[in-house]
């Protein structure tokens, strides 16, 4: 754990310093951002964020389809309607390493993101949101298909 | 006899039961297209292009605003949705890539060889050619198909195209047909256009070239018709080649009165 | 050098809708290359966008972000004409900061 | 040697009518020799793909028109009858192998292709045609759905097993110009793969009879 941490320190860019600095990440967030990526478990990578027992909420809205033609682009939108919503995180459960994206909202941005993101197979797509402090959760499972004549 | 009424009773039996779970599948697919709508990586094709196009390059350093696309040097709008077409200065039928192919040799003095190094790019190896023709197909988007047969080499283009179309080989024994000849018909989840009749020639030759998702690189025709070759399991379709530009030419025709609608987004 | 971003950002509802497509290849280091050598991981790791000098959104991202990303939020309080800077960085420290005027 | 084309414009004709054909209908000429010498001039030997597959076969040359066109029943029965004489049974008379592998094979989609190793098998790639399991649901509709084909015919009998196998090897020895691929015949899966696939069909544990 210290040795991932310090390799975290070491290889952690600019903007995390500039995030760091403007007060937007507290230094322990930070470092355990960084640090949760490599988890390998849905399970580690909540605990690395800091978020151990979310509440399921049904505030949180997803925009992704069920099934996707390509697993190389899955496109995934969270709506938080969760007053005082601080950060969205998006975990892929049967992904290698399952956190995938992380978007810190500050007061006066919307509640909302929308991305693309890449799952290796048929998964639950967790939306974890920390809101007035608390962490809340909801899930959607997206179905991967195969496609095409040559595959 | 009466088996086989059996059997189609019992079929549709499943189907009626099997319909309900097909189209919620073909509902969610057709999600996942639209919600990728929105965003087309395509677009960071299109700029690359457009500074490709004007840029002085080549032994000559000339930009390809000298080239003739058919319209008059340098006319970019519209110009996709007439090709290919005949040009007399090549005395050939040309596609937008062999157009371009030939400019980039007659005009900025680019060795045959040095211009097809990279036809269909690959990561961080790219391809001119998928960045101009992103740029040059976005200038004809809305364009209404316009190709025209009056010179007798794009008619004998076009007849060459549609025997190639239907020539089966390979030790599949598959023709571009064998996908692409019936309506309503699909590849697992992907839905293949009836390329024989007008409304599926119009929709699928309008889409391309195409970002795709599944490459995470933007394609051509000319990559089209290629790949769709290697999936027939025929040799490799050169680039630029006289069977190439003449299935282009048969596909184009039959989506004439279509207005044309890319780069897309594809799975 | 990266390819410049496309960024489009758009005033409605009194609320400024922003889209970005940042040129990158995310990889994964997960992924083999034609010689059976994998490749290294490449992509990008931070992502911040600002309007008049306040941030409006970051992120951090691993590499199970789409190629070529895409990204979209909507903030509050931005003007037609106002610009949205977006910056992002990867892995190797590579960098790429783009503006789009709002319209 | 007779040519492969028969009496090709009234037929054509006749049908891209009666399929009420927007376009108008067009006589496909017969592929010539100079076609042949542009289209082997446009293509490139890579990988295990050589230009000698542009030589047609009697069926390939008997089949290359649009679905539209009516095939003489004298010429169907021709090609049925020269394909059904290309089947070999194995010789060990067992014709059903492991679904389990035949699943596998159903849902890989490489071989021979020229950017495949030709040292790894082919796959047979049913489901980009064919609906075979219910748990399956990325599936292509160019074949019927397969979905219960042993369960509807009886079980694995031995005239099923027989024409089950008989299909895969070479389908056109049972519908002429078929779009399905001669497995067996053009050397795509091996005699071990085509029982197995037969067992994916036939055998009542496999997905596709439950």
């Amino acid at each position: 754990m210290n040795h991932s941490r310090r390799k975290a320190i070491k290889t952690g860019g600019g903007l995390l310093a500039l995030l760091l600095s403007a007060g937007i990440l507290k230094p322990g967030e930070a470092l355990a951002q960084a640090d949760a990526f490599s988890m390998k478990t849905l399970a580690e990578a909540l605990r690395a964020v800091g978020a151990q027992n979310p509440a399921a909420s049904n505030a949180i809205v997803f925009k992704a389809p069920a099934i996707a033609e390509n697993g190389a682009v899955v496109p995934v939108a969270v709506e938080s309607k969760l007053p005082g919503t601080e950060s969205i995180t998006l975990l892929v459960e049967k992904n290698p390493t399952p956190l995938v994206a992380s978007f810190v909202i500050p007061a006066g941005t919307t509640g909302s993101i929308s991305t693309r993101v890449k799952m290796g197979q048929t998964s639950d797509v967790y939306a974890l949101v920390k809101a007035e402090g608390k962490f809340y959760m909801a899930k959607q499972e997206i179905k991967i298909t195969l496609g095409g004549c040559g595959g | 006899m009466t088996r086989l009424i059996g059997i189609a009773a019992l079929l549709g039996a499943i189907f009626a039961s099997g319909a309900h779970a097909q189209n919620t599948t073909l509902d969610e697919i057709a999600r996942y297209r639209a919600q990728l709508q929105d965003g087309n990586p395509a677009e960071l094709w299109e700029a690359r292009g457009e500074d490709l196009w004007k840029q002085k390059r080549g032994p000559k350093q000339v930009s390809l605003e000298q080239c003739d696309l058919g319209k008059g040097r340098g006319v970019v709008k519209g110009a996709y949705a007439e090709l290919p077409r005949y040009f007399s200065d090549a005395d050939k039928v040309m596609d937008l890539e062999s157009r371009l192919l030939h400019c980039m040799v007659t005009l900025q003095g680019f060795s045959r060889a040095d211009a097809t190094k990279r036809v269909f790019g690959s990561g961080s190896s790219r391809s001119d050619y998928e960045a101009l023709a992103a740029w040059i197909t976005s200038e004809s988007r809305g364009v209404v198909m316009k190709v025209s047969l009056n010179h007798q080499k794009m008619q004998e283009a076009y007849e060459l195209g549609e025997k190639a179309f239907y020539f089966r080989g390979g030790p599949h024994d598959f023709s571009c047909a064998t996908c692409h000849s019936e309506d309503n018909k699909r590849i697992r989840l992907q839905d293949l256009p009836n390329l024989t009749q007008k409304k599926g020639a119009q929709l699928g030759y309008t889409t391309w070239p195409a970002y795709r998702v599944s490459q995470g690189e933007l394609r051509t025709f000319q990559w089209r018709i290629n790949d769709c070759f290697r999936q027939q399991r025929f040799p490799d379709l050169v680039f630029g080649s006289e069977l190439s530009i003449a299935l282009t030419a048969f596909l184009a025709y039959n989506a004439n009165g279509a207005a044309f609608n890319a780069p897309a987004i594809k799975r | 050098m990266a390819d410049p971003m496309r960024i489009r950002a758009t005033a409605r509802d009194g609320a400024v809708n922003v889209k970005v497509l940042m040129s990158h290849e995310m990889e994964t280091g997960q992924r083999k290359d034609a010689s059976g050598k994998l490749v290294p991981a490449h992509y990008i790791r931070s992502v911040t966008a600002t309007h008049q000098g306040k941030t409006v959104l970051t992120a951090q991202w691993g590499p199970a972000v789409s190629k070529n990303p895409y990204l979209e939020f909507d903030f509050k309080g931005g003007q037609k004409g106002d610009k949205v800077v977006v910056t992002w960085e990867d892995n190797k420290g590579e960098k790429r900061s783009d503006e789009g005027v709002i319209n | 040697m007779k040519t492969a084309h028969w009496a090709l414009p009234a037929v054509v004709i006749a049908g891209l009518v009666a399929a009420g054909c927007a376009t108008a209908p067009r006589e496909i000429q017969p592929v010539t020799a100079n076609d042949l010498a542009i289209m082997k001039a446009s293509f490139q030997e890579k990988g295990q793909a050589k230009l000698d597959r542009l030589d047609q076969d009697e069926a390939q040359k008997l089949c290359s028109h649009p679905p539209s066109v009516r095939i003489p029943a004298e010429v169907s029965a021709r090609i049925e009858k020269n394909n059904m004489a290309t089947i070999k049974y194995p010789a060990d008379g067992k014709l059903m192998g492991d679904w389990k592998a035949g699943e596998v094979i159903a849902q890989r989609g490489v071989g021979k292709q020229f950017s495949d190793d030709p040292k790894t098998p082919s796959g047979g790639n049913c489901y980009a045609c064919h609906q075979l399991s219910k748990n399956e649901i990325s599936f292509g509709t160019i074949g019927p759905s397969l979905y219960n084909f042993g369960k509807l015919r009886g079980g694995p009998t031995p005239e099923m097993q027989r024409y089950a196998y008989g299909r895969i090897y070479n389908s056109q020895a049972f519908s002429a110009c078929s779009n399905m691929p001669r497995f067996g015949h053009n050397d795509i899966l091996t005699e071990q793969q085509i029982k197995d696939v037969t067992a994916l069909l036939l055998d009542p544990n496999s997905p596709v009879n439950q």
